[in-house]
């Protein structure tokens, strides 16, 4: 048998490994996903909400799982691994290993029968084993598949199961099959664990102690779906308890636990569990014992002042030991060491930030890949500056958490650049077009003739609903044609009754009375666009999850409820309509605003896909920082040396134009069709270009330090950029102290924000000084060491037995003084952990200066129409899964200006803000939404009051005409828009004012005297 | 007016003779504290593990007339625990052995006199002239 | 089973009854312990400054002793001993450099080339003999006991030399579930007790003692189960009160007492006094449960 | 009249989070009262207070409004539009004579599936204590 061909192929569905698909999908390519759980989703699908903007993680996950398991150009493979891959490049040919679950995902309906039937009670270890589950079961209520699945492990194969199931989706003798396929290229995402400190830091009482917990544990305590129903309790006994502590670096950080990294993840983590703890119950007082406050991030410092101001309790402290007392609350022996107070504390829950380490199975896959994992089990970069998300071998890309612990907006960002790169070996490939439509009945003129499917889904609604008594309802409303049960609609024989009911009887409306519109819609209108009727004629009724399962104590009630949402949805359809699928032709070609490291990487992926592109530089000179940079963590390549080699890439191009010494002038049109002018300056031309997306990468700057810290008083006061130059050019001569302040300018009340590389640049510079100046004594005045993720802490602690600075922390609240005496500079700084004001001469003071985006921000952003904060950094549409994305669609942003970040991270956003402004220039057409707001032109008086409410800037004002137009393609459909037109001139396709009222006014039509 | 303590960036000698008797290199140390709170004498000593490092590190003055490292029984729990591996029980004897070194015996040894010396066992006799007499 | 057994000069002097029962209780389960040839005082307490070879002489030379009389295996008693030679042990493994320089001074007495195997009678006891050995040759088992054991330092740490979990400990309750008691737990089990600070900080010892009797109290023990002489001889002495102490006793005249051995045989002279509580009748050996701790 | 007032309530979800919410209210089995007929749109946003009226004149006892939480919405910002208007629409309430409790404005996760069970048991309790709502028609 031959084996199937894909274009690529994903490994590892969480975030990560969604996004990636999703990205290669949307361009075309046919993508298979590999899984080895029964549900994708991964570790987000475990949380409760995210950092630092409390999203619910379920919300945002839910919707792309849902996505990617409809994508016509995804197959997803769940509880599958890969064996074996041979080839290379362009044609790897994989072997996958399916796992049986004994239940046939085409017949099983979710409706969990065979778990209430099966006898075999176990831990539920996606509940953290906080609660029990069957031996068949579903992960999680939304998971994708929704198929239960039979735990090989813990199933004593007595059957029950298969009795219960109705449709019969059980068959113990499904075998686990090999299955072998092509693929051009791989993106590996498998993600990460947690340390379960079993064996490590046994002085914490895990395992041992009933009320000592990890956090992806407390998670699950704390997730609405999770085993409590959201309410935190202790295990041992059920109640709410009044205190809890957090732990950190449980296991990271650490050279006897064998992690020496840092978690990167947890300090914001256990901030946004104490945050939301108190939220929901303010009386619980919450203590974060931390060594350094890892809040590096974009707002997550500010996150942390504010759990701060809500009362978490933070202690620099990294606790001896911990033991129980009889009522089970444990106690806590730590040095405060802020107060140099030792202290015993007790608490009555116990949260452990524990390790982010590597799935164990990744050496096997790393072996099947032949790629390389590092000492821990993650998958390493085959460079770790230049190229971040290669893997050692051609052809294999990273991303995500498969690397090292990283959050959901890095990872979503790695995710698109795996996704960009994945796609280059692609790029002579056919790619999937835009499904044509199939063609439609015109059905506008047709009085309605409505045909209605009630299911009974075995005994999940027909247990508890008379559905012969709904369907007879049904039937005897006017505009019903035709009305039947079937017991499992959504099964391919009851489909081809549907069809075949709505050609013999002429039907032009299709009402299913079933279960959710958001998981089956889909289906059944796919079932009805095969017998030409438009989606928008297809209304659902939810029988069974707002129905069905919720009353089932009142069968009575439920049936009368059940026929009256099949007479709404009737009355609906009477006045729906047929959603016309638009699309709109897409200028190819895109343009790079900046030419740093970032945009000169996004124009390079880009030009590697086949893309045209419009680099434009405002300097004479492409490079950006590189150009001001010595030599570059973490493997000391000088800056020069980089930027010779990306400048190279970008110019051996043909399709890259550069434009340097130009900014741009101005910019219409949307996504698909922007037109913009580029400035060349006084005396040049105005040059004038045509692409269909604009990716924004326009970076960084130090903010201006003069009058603080003595800067500007003394050329022996400088900055880390100039300290770069000094390095560079061999300039620093040979002072005998170098004393570096952290967070000049950055964590105070007039900018509370973190720059997020200072630290990690300050461990760099002290090492480079001491080599330029051996004899050197470097004082590193810090507040907390924001060395995080895999790599940099691990620097630090080389800098520490090469350099071993004097390391001095200060608080915010009284920072270092820096004087100038006879000549000599001075700098007195109060040590916080000393407790004792210390005061050093020093020959050079270098400044760590906050970090700000660049000073034309304000003007971009009115041009582009597109928000930035107070620091002149963007604002992404989304801060966790849309980090690369403007709200307005078609512009994408990358690099320092959307946070100062490092090369690696910066490269990583590039290839992903390419990935994300390729897919519609590749698919040539972007699609409008079919459920747009649309004007009535006579009514509208130009009033402007809907405007300012579109979250996307789809509406304006024809100044000529004086009505509202809309961008349709800018538009997403979310209608409120509509609500707030005061003349009725707006209306949403598919949730008109008269198909809404029409089931409002029939919801209780039948009580109405 | 605070007074400042003047820290220098010469050559700390008593860093160096310390790090050089007790292999433990003091600038790994994260001053985190676990060795304080767990050490089973904290409550007796007039500087903590963590804060003794600190001082030394620093070269603060009065660093040989504390008490701690006679204090210490050497019970490596904080060694044990230490999350940047640094052994501190071999920090506190190479204290004891540079004062021992330098001014002679302990003067809690010389000044022993009591009458239950006898019953005492050996182990704790050898133990206490080990740990307090050069 | 033959096994060479290296006393100490504390076991000697002030903890002949640990050494007693030690014997007697070997002799039950069929190990023969013969005090090595030639032995000399371990060193007490490993040397913890790099330049300071002199110190390791000691040990070295019970090694080179054993090398000469051929034992490849040396059982000890006392924790302290145990960990002396244990860590010297090491330094003779993994810094040769040392053990050359040692030789370079002393000349080939100190010929020693680290095959020596430094054990614990614990060890022993755990590992070859076995919990459920030991079980099967109680004759009375202890259910009234409710028992403390104390670890102390040195038989736990540092943890490549420690015989067990340095933070869960478990082998002296195992051992005591093993003979019917019932195990008592608490934090203060594996905290040093002061140890040599007896002899000039009497007050530093007094107050761990304190604390860790009191712990032993309030969770309900009726006696403290230990292994060190210096632990016992700090633990027993120097109890606030010492008309209503609690008793402290070697695992080894636990065990004795539940092989049935005779108290006086065990260094116990006045055990049905200390033990009327503890020692149980026939009658209430069936009726008390058993333990809680051996069973996870 | 025997029977016990049961009061209509129309509820008026948005696709993303409430409606999800009240799906895994199903997936979960958590019961709750049939009084509630379930309207789905795309957004809290594109709830005209119309809609509210409306569904007071055709019989309903009590209107539900539900989305995502704040911070949550699927298109940004459509449920601060939604939670500004329904404040002033329940002014209006007063000024009709309407109890305000018979409308309430919820936030629902798509997680939430008790808590959506909650708010509609809590809701009907509130509207059988309250009785049948009686217009005035003018
Ligand atoms: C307690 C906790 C709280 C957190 N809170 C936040 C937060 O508030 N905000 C935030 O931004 N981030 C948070 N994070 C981090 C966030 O969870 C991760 O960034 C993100 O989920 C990682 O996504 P991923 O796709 O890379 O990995 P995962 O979600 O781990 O997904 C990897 C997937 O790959 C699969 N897989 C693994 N190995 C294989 C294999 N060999 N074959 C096939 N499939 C495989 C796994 O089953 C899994 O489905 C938190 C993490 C934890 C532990
Ligand atoms: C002192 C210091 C040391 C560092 N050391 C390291 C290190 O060792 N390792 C590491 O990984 N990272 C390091 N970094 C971080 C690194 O500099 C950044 O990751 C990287 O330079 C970001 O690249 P970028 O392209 O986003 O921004 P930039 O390099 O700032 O480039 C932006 C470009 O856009 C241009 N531009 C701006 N506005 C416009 C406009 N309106 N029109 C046209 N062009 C415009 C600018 O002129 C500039 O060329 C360091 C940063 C600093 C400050
Ligand atoms: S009973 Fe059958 S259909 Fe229902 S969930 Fe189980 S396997 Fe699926
Ligand atoms: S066969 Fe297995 S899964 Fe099915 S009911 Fe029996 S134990 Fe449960
Ligand atoms: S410092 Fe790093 S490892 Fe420690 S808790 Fe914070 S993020 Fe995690
Ligand atoms: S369509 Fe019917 S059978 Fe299929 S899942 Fe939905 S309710 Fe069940
Ligand atoms: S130097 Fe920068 S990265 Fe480090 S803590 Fe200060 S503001 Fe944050
Ligand atoms: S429906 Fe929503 S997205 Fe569309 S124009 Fe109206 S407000 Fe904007
Ligand atoms: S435990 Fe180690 S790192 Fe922590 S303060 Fe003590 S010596 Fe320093
Ligand atoms: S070794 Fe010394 S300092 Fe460390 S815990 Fe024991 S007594 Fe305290």
């Amino acid at each position: 048998m031959d084996a199937h061909a894909y274009d690529a192929l994903v490994i590892g569905a969480g975030i990560s490994g969604m996004q990636a698909a999703l990205d290669l999908a949307e361009k075309g390519y046919q993508v298979l996903v590999v899984e080895r759980q029964a549900s994708i989703g991964g570790t987000m699908a475990k949380l409760d909400k995210t950092f630092p903007t409390n999203d619910c993680a379920i919300c945002i996950t839910a919707p792309k799982m849902v996505e990617l398991a409809r994508h016509p150009n995804i197959t997803l493979l769940t509880s599958a691994q890969v064996e074996r891959v041979a080839g290379s490049v362009g044609h790897f040919e994989v072997t996958i290993w399916r796992q049986t679950t004994y239940v046939d995902p085409e017949k099983c309906t979710g409706c969990g029968d065979c778990a209430r039937a099966c006898p075999v009670e176990v831990a539920d270890t996606f509940n953290g084993r906080l609660s029990r589950r069957k031996a068949i079961y579903l992960q999680f209520p939304q998971a994708v598949p929704a198929v239960y699945t039979i735990d090989y492990a813990q199933c004593t194969g007595c059957g029950a199961c298969d009795r219960a199931c109705g449709p019969g989706a059980i068959s113990f003798l499904r075998r686990s099959q090999p299955l072998t396929v092509t693929v051009g290229s791989i993106v590996v995402a498998t993600g990460f664990e947690v340390l379960e400190p079993t064996e490590l830091r046994r002085e914490y009482g895990y395992g041992r102690f009933a009320n000592v917990l990890t956090a992806l544990q407390y998670e699950r305590l704390m997730a609405a779906s999770g085993p409590t129903d959201g309410h935190v309790t202790r295990p041992s006994d059920g109640q709410a308890p009044r205190s809890i502590a957090w732990i950190q670096c449980v296991g990271s950080r650490s050279t006897q636990g064998g992690h020496p990294y840092c978690s990167k993840i947890c300090c914001m983590y256990a901030t946004k569990e104490a945050l939301i703890t108190r939220e929901h119950a303010p009386d619980t007082a919450t203590t974060i014992f931390y060594m350094d406050l890892r809040a590096y991030g974009k707002d997550f410092q500010q996150y942390y002042r504010r759990a701060a101001d809500h009362g978490v309790r933070y202690v620099r402290s990294r606790p001896a030991s911990v033991s129980e007392n009889a009522d089970q609350s444990l106690m806590l022996e730590y040095e405060d060491t802020l107060t140099g107070k030792v202290a015993s504390e007790t608490f009555d829950l116990l949260v452990l930030s524990t390790a982010v380490v590597p799935p164990p199975e990744n050496r096997r896959l790393a072996q099947a890949l032949g790629i390389a994992v590092d000492e821990h089990g993650f998958f390493v970069a085959r460079d770790a500056l230049r190229a971040p998300l290669h893997a050692t071998r051609e052809g294999i890309f990273l991303a995500g958490g498969a690397q090292g612990p990283n959050d959901i907006p890095d990872c979503v960002a790695q995710a698109s650049g795996a996704a960009g790169l994945a796609a280059i070996p692609l790029s002579q490939r056919q790619r999937t077009a835009e499904p044509v439509p199939p063609a439609e009945r015109d059905v506008a003129a047709e009085a309605p003739r409505t045909g209605v499917f009630v299911c009974s889904c075995g005994k999940n609604i027909g247990g508890f609903v008379d559905v012969e008594a709904v369907t007879a309802s049904a039937r005897a409303l006017p505009e019903v044609a035709f009305a039947e049960a079937c017991t499992f609609a959504c099964s391919e024989d009851a489909q081809r009754k549907i069809r075949g009911a709505i050609e013999a009887n002429g039907l032009n409306r299709v009402v299913v009375a079933a279960c959710s519109p958001i998981t089956h819609g889909p289906v059944f209108q796919q079932t009805c666009a095969e017998v030409g009727l438009n989606a928008g004629l297809f209304e659902m009724a939810n029988i069974r999850n707002q129905c069905s399962w919720v009353h089932s104590s009142e069968p009575g009630p439920a049936t009368t409820k059940a026929a009256d949402l099949v007479r709404m949805a009737v009355a609906r359809a009477s006045y729906v309509k047929s959603l016309p699928v638009q699309t709109i032709e897409v200028t190819p070609g895109c343009l790079v605003i900046g030419g740093g490291a970032a945009g000169m990487t996004a124009a390079i992926t880009l030009a590697e896909m086949g893309i045209e592109v419009v680099l434009v530089e405002r300097e004479t000179v492409l490079g950006g920082k590189l150009n001001l940079l010595g030599k570059l963590a973490p493997n000391d390549l000088p800056a020069s040396t980089f930027r010779e080699h990306l400048v190279h890439e970008v110019q051996r191009r043909p399709q890259i134009k550069v434009f340097t010494g130009t900014e741009v002038g101005e910019v219409s049109g949307h996504v698909g069709n922007f037109q913009v002018t580029l400035d060349g300056g006084l005396g040049e031309a105005i040059t004038q270009v045509q692409v269909g997306t604009i990716i924004v990468a326009t970076g960084f700057r130090e903010v201006d330090l003069r009058g603080r810290y003595g800067y500007g008083d003394d050329p022996r006061i400088i900055t880390q950029l100039e300290l770069e130059r000094h390095l560079r050019d061999g300039t620093l001569g040979k002072p005998r102290s170098v004393v570096m302040i952290n967070c000049a300018g950055s964590l105070d009340a007039a900018n509370p924000s973190c720059c997020r590389i200072g630290c990690s640049v300050a461990v760099k510079n002290a090492r480079l000084v001491h080599q330029a100046a051996p004899g050197t004594q470097v004082f590193l005045l810090y507040q907390d060491l924001r060395v995080y993720g895999k790599g940099q802490e691990e620097a630090f602690t080389q800098m520490l037995a090469e350099v071993a600075p004097q390391r001095i922390r200060y608080d915010a609240e009284r920072p270092p003084q820096v004087s100038l005496e006879h000549g000599r500079i001075m700098v007195t700084v109060y040590d916080t952990l000393l407790r004792d004001e210390l005061e050093v001469e020093a020959d050079l003071v270098v400044l760590t200066a906050a970090l700000r985006g660049d000073g034309e921000t304000p003007r971009l952003k009115q041009m582009l129409k597109v928000g930035a904060n107070a620091q002149d950094f963007y604002h992404e549409a989304h801060a966790k899964i849309r980090p690369l994305d403007f709200t307005t669609e078609g512009i994408y942003l990358c690099g320092g200006d959307h946070y100062p970040r490092s090369i690696p991270d910066t490269l990583a956003q590039a290839a992903g803000a390419a990935s994300r402004a390729a897919i519609p220039l590749l698919r040539g057409r972007v699609k409008v939404e079919p459920i747009v707001a649309e004007v009535e032109a006579a009514r509208c008086s130009g009033c402007g009051l809907c405007v300012p409410h579109c979250p996307y800037g789809a509406m304006r004002l024809d100044p000529e005409r004086g009505v509202l137009v809309i961008e349709e393609v800018l538009c997403k459909g979310c209608g409120t828009c509509v609500a707030a037109c005061p003349s009725g001139a707006l209306q949403q396709r598919g949730f008109a004012d008269a198909q809404v009222l029409a089931m409002i006014e029939t919801a209780w039509e039948g009580a109405l005297v | 007016m605070t007074t400042s303590i003047r820290i220098g960036s010469g050559r700390n000698e008593l860093l160096q003779k310390v790090e050089a008797l007790s292999g433990q290199h003091l600038a790994n140390c994260y001053q985190c504290g676990t060795c304080a709170a767990g050490c089973p004498f904290h409550q007796a000593m007039d500087l903590l593990p963590d804060a003794l490092i600190q001082h030394l590190r620093l070269g603060l003055p009065g660093i040989l007339e504390r008490q701690t490292f006679w204090i210490c029984a050497g019970c490596d729990t904080c060694s044990d625990r230490c999350p940047r591996g640094l052994d501190i029980a071999r920090i506190m004897e190479a204290l004891r052995q540079i004062c021992l070194r330098e001014g002679g015996d302990h003067p809690a040894l010389t000044q022993l006199e009591r009458a239950d010396l006898g019953a005492l066992p050996p182990i704790a006799l050898v133990a206490s002239m080990r740990r307090n007499s050069g | 089973m033959q096994i060479a057994y290296y006393p100490g000069c504390t076991i000697k002097v002030s903890a002949p009854e640990h050494e007693i029962a030690a014997l007697a209780v070997m002799r039950v389960l069929g190990l023969d312990l013969h005090e090595m040839r030639e032995w000399n005082c371990c060193g007490v307490v490993h040397s913890l400054a790099t330049d300071n070879l002199i110190r390791h002489m000691a040990p070295v030379r019970v090694f080179a002793r054993l090398q000469q009389q051929g034992e490849r295996e040396v059982v000890t008693l006392c924790d302290m001993c145990f960990n002396t030679l244990a860590r010297a042990n090491q330094v003779a493994r993994r810094q040769p450099e040392q053990m050359d320089a040692i030789k370079a001074t002393s000349g080939d007495e100190l010929n020693y080339d680290g095959s020596a195997e430094v054990l614990h009678l614990l060890q022993i006891l755990r590992d070859r003999v076995g919990m459920a050995a030991i079980k099967a040759r109680v004759r009375q088992p202890l259910h009234n006991l409710r028992v403390y054991p104390y670890y102390g330092c040195k038989l736990l740490r540092p943890t490549e030399v420690g015989l067990d979990d340095p933070e869960v400990p478990t082998v002296l309750g195992d051992l005591m579930a093993a003979l019917g008691a019932t195990v008592v737990e608490g934090n203060l089990q594996t905290r040093c007790c002061g140890a040599y600070h007896v002899v000039n900080r009497e007050n530093l010892v007094a107050e761990r003692v304190a604390a860790t009797v009191a712990q032993a109290r309030a969770n309900g023990a009726n006696a403290i189960v230990l292994s060190c002489p210096l632990c016992h001889f700090n633990l027993a002495t120097r109890q606030s009160n010492p008309d209503h102490a609690l008793p402290v006793l070697y695992y080894t005249q636990l065990m004795g007492l539940a092989f049935g051995l005779p108290p006086a045989t065990l260094g116990l002279p006045d055990a049905t006094a200390l033990f009327e509580e503890a020692l149980p009748t026939a009658h209430h050996a069936q009726a008390v449960p058993m333990c809680t701790k051996g069973e996870r | 009249m025997s029977e016990p007032f049961e009061p209509k309530i129309v509820g008026l979800l948005c696709s993303w989070c409430a409606y999800a919410g009240a799906d895994t209210a199903g997936v979960s089995r958590v019961q709750y009262p049939p009084n509630l007929r379930i309207v789905r749109v795309m957004c809290s946003g594109r709830v005209d207070p119309l809609f509210v009226a409306r569904a007071f004149e055709h019989g309903a006892d009590g209107v539900l409004v539900a989305g995502c939480h704040p911070g949550d919405c699927h298109y940004l910002s459509g449920n601060n539009y939604a939670e500004e208007r329904f404040a002033k629409f329940a002014q209006l309430l007063d000024f009709f004579g309407l109890d305000q409790r018979r409308f309430k404005l919820a936030w629902v996760s798509g997680s939430e599936g008790a808590r959506f069970a909650a708010i509609v048991a809590e809701m009907t309790e509130e509207l059988r204590a309250l009785g049948p709502l009686e217009l005035k028609v003018q």
